[in-house]
């Protein structure tokens, strides 16, 4: 691990909860870690589970979704159809070995601009601790 | 080949005092596809649009991203500005460099290589863009209205004030609703059928406005603009346009019945009008109790129909209108006293319920107003009435407030004293809640100028002590248990959600809640519409709510349809799904996951138009934009415009080079 | 049906009559019902004021005691009954209560048998078209207003007798009996036997309501399953003559007293000579006897 | 198997069927599917403990739902993946006619002993068939037992370092020849999503960070639809242990949506639908 590594994490969010929420972090000045790179999409229902994997694929340390509570899904159901995605795929991957405290789900709503900035400074925290997910991202290496 | 054009904004100091915005303009240069990058002071003024516009021109920009505030701040203001410049909006993204970097950190060098970042992920999604065209929906100009109570009437005669035709539906063979069978109303004291009466005159003679009484939804197709309704008018066994409306034959029909109109306190016919002043006035018969009906005997009144309009062989029949909006305005019932155990069951019928008392008071009630309680015929001295029975009782009954009791009670308190000016009457209560104009007056005159003794607390049983009625409760300010004998108990039971609310709400495709109330689109901003476009509500069908909430609500979703209706297309973004007929297997997880009904399958058939197979196919007018299809389909072949994998993929490998 | 029985205290020190006739009924209709060896006192009315583990514990005594001879539980007493259901519902989930009861008790309890009160085994197990085969001497024109008494009903997620506002398992006993039966509003008023010591001037007031409701209602004697209502409303009939000036006089009889001479039992079996408001006149003008 | 043989000449010569698909000896123990479209070819019908093929995979061959009707002989388990067809509307109930057989169990891929998935079977009697032969054999687990597989204890008991390990090693010996794919009867996407480049989702070649990634998505899309048939462990040539994924996200769909697939052609694949009360104790 070099000296100065920073983690590098990917955040998938809906457009209508997280997003308003890390806009209003930002409104509010909540200071926050800068290793996030937030992809928006419409809904969390939108979030592909395979996203993750493509994610660590392209070198992150860990990847962070978040959609809006469940009864708060600006299109009613997305969310609760997102959370069934999520289960099975953190199940998948915890069978597979891979690393789950780098996957982390969160409801975040649009007046949760606290909880966002604390999100991610916890997450970032946690990964810092972890390190680099070389385990992940030798799987690119290791041509044949 | 793209060619991107890149614009940081300063914000002020607001982005340029943590993010080298100089820099992030100059590294986006050696993005591939970048042809043209600037930073300025203030993006998002005049000015700053210019430059935006005048680059897209100059540089032949096919695509534009603008590192500044949240979009949406300014989405719209520099998609519109892309658009006066000729570039497809849709080929216009913005990288959030300000709430979601410059005021969230405090590093100028993380601050700078994260806008980088968010430039170089917004190019390369930008750079996999497709133009996207706007939806335009033709629209049907004409709107149905579900409920003739005084909500759809007042919803029915503001839409057809607007120019827009109207069918009014009601399950009922009069329209008039609830209210028409109230007495007074509070906290005017003003005759409930003197001011509803005109409306229903009004309403019935309304050019633009068709009345469907005694019928009721069978089916809805369709979408927002387009919808095709099937209506099932049910056997009426009266020919309602031969009929004169005489009343020869329900005066001479030999069957009684307990009126429902008159909540089981009076009779009616097998043939019958609910109530004097129903619209329209024609009878329909009773086939449960008709003896012609049930057992073949009778026939007086086809005997004695001057117009020959009493058909025994009538059927059901289904009419399809095709309408561009719909208000559902479908109302409340009351519980009855049967559900009560503990105050009776029913078996007292010297306990009633407050619509019981309405009928018991009113001039044109069963007694012409004469106040009689049911069981003897006495004039009641001493009169109890309990508050919340059914309501705030989420132990057993129901956990909401059915909100306008206590307005109501305070008012049955002062009609009561009105007629028995030596009489008693005590009000057991939670606490009063007399939120609205003038109705905090009101409960004080009922209280310290009419008499009215409120007792706060609840009551646990109710029974007949020999000829006198029992009311036991609690004194919850004097801290003591208390033994009311009375005469008469007047039980404000809970306002519920109507019979059939839900098969209702299920054949239009709207949301309700557990106690089957319909769910409106957002509870604070969106009050009268339904998660489904084009679907509006309004009120009781929501919730308990009082006459002038009502009124107003009918006038609210009017507004709505009106706005919808008024223009002869319907617009909307054009970030809504899209098939891919060649790879789709129609395995349905689209249609069973999205939750606006908004895909359906479609057959895909050879020449001779035999079916070769089935693929979803996307209502454009009914998609949100949600995305929830794409990751259910396996094989990718429903994609959300505006969020294609392609593109946020793009987004994904932008940071692999980081 | 295979039962154990649980009379618990009262049947066994005050109420005699109710354990004599419960198992005459057993006998006479030949049902698969044992007294339990070792049942234990459900410490009811102080118990579990002072202590919710032990209190729990004794119940869960007789749980184990039922399980040891494979036998569902048949309790009487409505206040054993909610403190035998109490322990099912305790042993039902994990907490810390339930393992330090099963620490006091010091062996594992398993609670997966049926527990039920001898009115409702009577009532929907056994019948009431084979009671009605069984009655040879039918109450006839005898005006009867059930008394449930406050526990049996209460709470009725536990107990789940009856309707709760309304009971008729006893009204249709003995409507099968032959007995004019009487609707009133007071089957599950409480008659304030748990201060009849401690405070009796309430507890008279409340009996003398139920006894005089009764009797305005057109009822000639009381049916009861309680032996804490029975002796209440039987025992303190004089002195509710004495201070309220009304002469009552309406014998309270346990269900199973009354089942028992519908089926042709002897009366001095049914120990109706036990009561203090004397039943035999009545019985004797309706032709029972 | 008279009462096998006697029924599908039956169905052929009556015409009613255009084809029946089931199986023929191959080799003493051993058997392999047989297409039918003559009453002589219907002679060499068996059914026995060595037919393991589930032949309900036919039925998303595109030259196989081109016919009219076909018949098809299929075991409890290989019915539940009928079931899964029907209720993604791949085939059409008519065109099916199901002669389904009761069954004991089959043998393990390698020809020994009992098959492992026979002993979590609750359909050893056919559940949805035109025709059920044979003898009826009692069940063992009741339809509302949730199902136990022996196998996953071992993986759930490894620590994630010893998972990943493990599934690194595994999956090295891939080598993308997709006959997992093949013999799914639930893969029948006309064009696969690892055959997509516009964005290519999964690295195509044999490497660790593409056998991952396509192990990963065919698992996923399998989630909740897998009937547990093994099908894709018995072909696999590298003999990667498929089902331990397969199972693992069925025990999950036990566990967290009381769900198991293949049992009612009316209910929604659990992917499909939700309910709000979900457990979701791993969002924060």
């Amino acid at each position: 691990m070099s000296e100065n590594w920073e983690p590098k994490i990917i955040t998938f969010v809906c457009n209508w909860c997280t997003y308003a929420g890390a806009d209003l972090a930002g409104t509010s000045r909540f200071k926050y870690a800068s290793n996030i790179r937030i992809i928006k999409t419409p809904c969390s229902g939108r979030i592909d589970p395979m996203f993750i994997v493509s994610a660590f694929e392209k070198g992150a340390d860990a990847v962070l979704i978040s959609g809006c509570h469940p009864g708060d899904c600006h299109y009613n159901e997305g969310n609760y159809n997102a959370r069934r995605k999520f289960t099975m795929m953190k199940r998948l991957l915890d069978t597979l070995g891979v690393d789950t405290r780098r996957v982390v789900f969160a409801w975040c709503s649009a007046s949760e601009g606290i909880k966002f900035s604390r999100l991610v400074n916890e997450v970032t925290e946690s990964i810092k601790k972890l390190g680099p997910y070389t385990d992940y991202h030798s799987l690119n290496q290791e041509e044949r | 080949m793209a060619r991107i054009g890149v614009f940081v904004c300063w914000c002020g100091s607001n982005i340029a005092e943590t993010v080298e915005v100089s820099k992030v303009a100059e590294v986006s240069k050696s993005i591939p596809g970048v042809v043209y990058s600037v930073d300025y002071k203030y993006m998002c003024s005049d000015p700053g649009q210019e430059l935006v516009k005048n680059a897209i021109k100059e540089y032949k920009l096919t695509g534009v991203v603008v590192a500044s505030c949240s979009p949406r701040m300014h989405e719209k203001t520099f998609r519109k500005a892309a658009l006066e410049a000729g570039l497809n909006p849709y080929m216009l993204e913005m990288a959030n460099i300000r709430e979601q970097c410059s005021w969230v950190h405090n590093n100028m060098d993380e601050g700078t290589q994260k806008s980088i970042d968010l430039v170089r992920m917004m190019v390369e999604k930008v750079k996999r863009n497709k133009p996207l065209d706007d939806i335009s929906i033709p629209v049907t100009k004409k709107a149905m209205v579900i409920g003739g109570g005084v909500t759809g009437i007042q919803a029915a005669l503001d839409i057809a004030s607007g120019g827009i035709p109207v069918v009014l539906v009601e399950k009922e063979s009069s329209i008039g609703g609830k209210m028409s069978a109230l007495d007074e109303t509070f906290p005017t004291l003003d005759c409930s059928q003197c001011i509803l009466t005109p409306k229903m005159v009004e309403v019935a003679q309304h050019p633009l406005v068709q009345i469907i009484s005694y019928a009721e939804i069978e089916k809805l197709e369709g979408f927002v603009g387009n919808f095709k309704a099937t209506i099932r008018k049910k056997a009426r066994y009266v020919d309602v346009d031969a009929c004169t409306g005489c009343g020869t034959c329900w005066q001479k029909c030999p069957v009684k019945v307990d009126s429902e109109f008159e909540q089981g306190l009076g009779k009616r016919k097998a043939i019958f009008i609910p109530f004097p002043q129903a619209i329209p006035s024609r009878p329909r018969i009773d086939a449960e109790n008709c003896l012609k009906l049930t057992k073949d005997r009778c026939g007086i009144c086809e005997k004695v129909c001057p117009t020959k309009a009493i058909h025994y062989d009538d059927k059901d029949e289904f009419m399809e209108v095709e309408v561009g909006a719909i208000v559902v305005a479908t109302g409340y019932k009351i519980m009855p006293v049967s559900a009560f155990p503990e105050y009776g069951g029913g078996q007292y019928p010297d306990v009633v319920t407050s619509l019981q008392f309405e009928r018991m008071v009113c001039a044109s009630g069963p007694t012409l107003g004469d106040l009689k309680r049911p069981s003897d015929g006495k004039l009641p001295e001493t009169v109890v009435f309990v508050k919340c029975v059914g309501s705030r009782d989420p132990e057993h009954y129901h956990s909401y407030c059915s909100k306008i009791c206590c307005m109501y009670v305070a008012k049955q308190t002062m009609l009561y004293r009105h007629k028995v000016h030596h009489g008693n009457c005590y009000v057991f209560y939670i606490d009063v809640r007399s939120n609205g104009k003038n109705y905090e007056e009101f409960v004080r005159r009922a209280q310290e100028q009419e008499g009215a003794q409120y007792i706060r607390g609840r009551v646990s049983s109710i029974y007949k002590d020999g000829d006198d009625m029992v009311v036991e409760g609690a004194d919850t300010l004097t801290n003591s248990q208390i033994k009311v004998k009375c005469d008469l108990v007047v039980l404000a039971t809970a306002m519920e959600a109507p019979d059939g609310i839900k098969q209702l709400a299920q054949k239009l495709g709207i949301g309700y809640d557990q106690h089957g109330f319909l769910t409106e689109a957002h509870p604070k901003l969106r009050p009268v519409e339904t998660a489904t476009a084009g679907i509006f509500l309004a009120g009781c069908a929501l919730s308990p709510r009082d006459i002038p909430d009502s009124v107003s609500e009918g006038s609210a979703a009017a507004a709505k349809v009106l706005g919808l209706l008024s223009k002869d297309t319907l617009d909307k973004e054009g970030v809504v799904a899209i098939v891919n007929e060649l790879t789709c297997v129609g395995c349905q997880n689209c249609i069973r996951v999205c939750p606006y009904n908004a895909i359906e399958l479609k057959d895909i058939c050879n020449r001779q138009g035999e079916l070769q197979r089935q693929v979803a196919h996307v209502n454009p007018g009914l998609c949100t934009g949600c995305g929830t299809c794409t990751p259910s389909c396996p094989s990718r072949s429903i994609e959300l415009q505006g969020f294609r994998d392609t593109e946020l993929y793009a987004e994904i490998n932008a940071l692999a080079e980081l | 049906m295979k039962y154990g029985y649980y009379p618990g205290c009262s049947a066994k020190s005050t109420a005699p009559e109710l354990d004599a006739t419960t198992l005459a009924l057993i006998d006479f209709l030949h049902l698969d019902i044992k007294e339990l060896k070792d049942w234990v006192c459900c410490g009811a009315s102080s118990m579990h004021s002072v202590d919710k583990v032990l209190h729990t514990a004794l119940s869960v005594m007789t749980l184990d005691a039922a399980n040891a001879e494979e036998r569902d539980i048949m309790v009487q007493c409505p206040a054993c009954l909610a403190h035998v259901l109490e322990a099912k519902e305790v042993l039902s989930k994990d907490s810390e209560l339930k393992s330090d009861v099963l620490e006091a008790v010091g062996k594992q309890v398993d609670a997966n048998m049926k527990i039920r009160h001898f009115s409702s085994i009577l009532h929907d197990e056994y019948g009431l078209d084979k009671i009605r085969e069984k009655v040879t001497n039918p109450l006839q024109s005898l005006s009867i207003a059930s008394y449930y008494g406050c526990l049996i009903v209460r709470p009725p997620e536990r107990m789940q007798y009856d309707d709760p506002e309304n009971p008729m398992v006893m009204d249709q006993l003995m409507s099968t009996c032959g007995a004019e039966i009487v609707q009133w509003p007071f089957k599950t008023k409480c008659c304030g036997a748990g201060t009849a010591i401690s405070d009796t001037d309430v507890s008279l007031d409340l009996t003398y309501e139920i006894l005089r409701m009764a009797k305005n209602n057109g009822a000639e004697c009381i049916c009861v399953l309680c032996p804490l209502c029975q002796n209440n409303l039987d025992l303190r009939q004089k002195k509710i003559e004495q201070r309220y000036g009304e002469k009552l006089n309406l014998p309270v009889l346990y269900y199973t007293q009354l089942l028992g001479l519908a089926f042709g039992l002897d009366p001095i079996m049914l120990q109706l000579n036990r009561l203090f408001v004397d039943p035999f006149p009545l019985l004797k003008r309706k032709g029972i006897l | 198997m008279q009462e096998l043989v006697k029924k599908a000449k039956e169905l052929i010569e009556s015409k009613e069927v255009d084809l029946l698909i089931g199986y023929q000896s191959d080799g003493e123990k051993g058997a392999k599917p047989l297409f039918v479209k003559n009453t002589q070819q219907a002679e060499k019908l068996i059914f026995n403990q060595y037919c393991l093929n589930n032949l309900v995979t036919y039925l998303k061959r595109p030259d196989v739902k081109a016919l009219k009707k076909v018949a098809v002989v299929a075991k409890g388990c290989d019915i539940r993946s009928f079931v899964m067809l029907l209720s993604e509307n791949q085939v059409s109930r008519d065109a099916i006619f199901i002669i389904g057989m009761t069954c004991d169990h089959v043998v393990s891929p390698d020809g020994t002993g009992e098959n492992e998935k026979c002993t979590t079977c609750k359909v050893h009697n056919p559940h949805l068939a035109d025709v059920v032969l044979g003898a009826p054999v009692p069940e063992k687990i009741a339809k509302d037992k949730p199902v136990h597989y022996a196998q996953l204890e071992k993986l759930n008991a490894m620590s994630q370092e010893e998972r990943w390990a493990f599934w690194q090693e595994e999956l090295s010996r891939c080598i993308r020849c997709y006959a997992c794919r093949q013999a799914c009867p639930l893969c029948y996407c006309e064009r696969c999503i690892v055959d997509f480049n516009t964005p290519q989702w999964i690295d195509t070649r044999s490497n660790p960070r593409g056998n991952f990634a396509w192990n990963i998505v065919r698992a996923l899309h399998l989630a909740g639809r897998c009937i547990n048939c093994g099908e894709c462990e018995r072909v696999c040539p590298a003999n990667i242990p498929l089902m331990l994924l397969n199972q693992s996200l069925q025990e999950e769909a036990q566990e967290k949506f009381a769900w198991e697939a293949g049992y009612d052609p009316e209910s929604q694949p659990p992917l499909t639908t939700f309910r709000k009360e979900d457990d979701e104790d791993f969002i924060r």
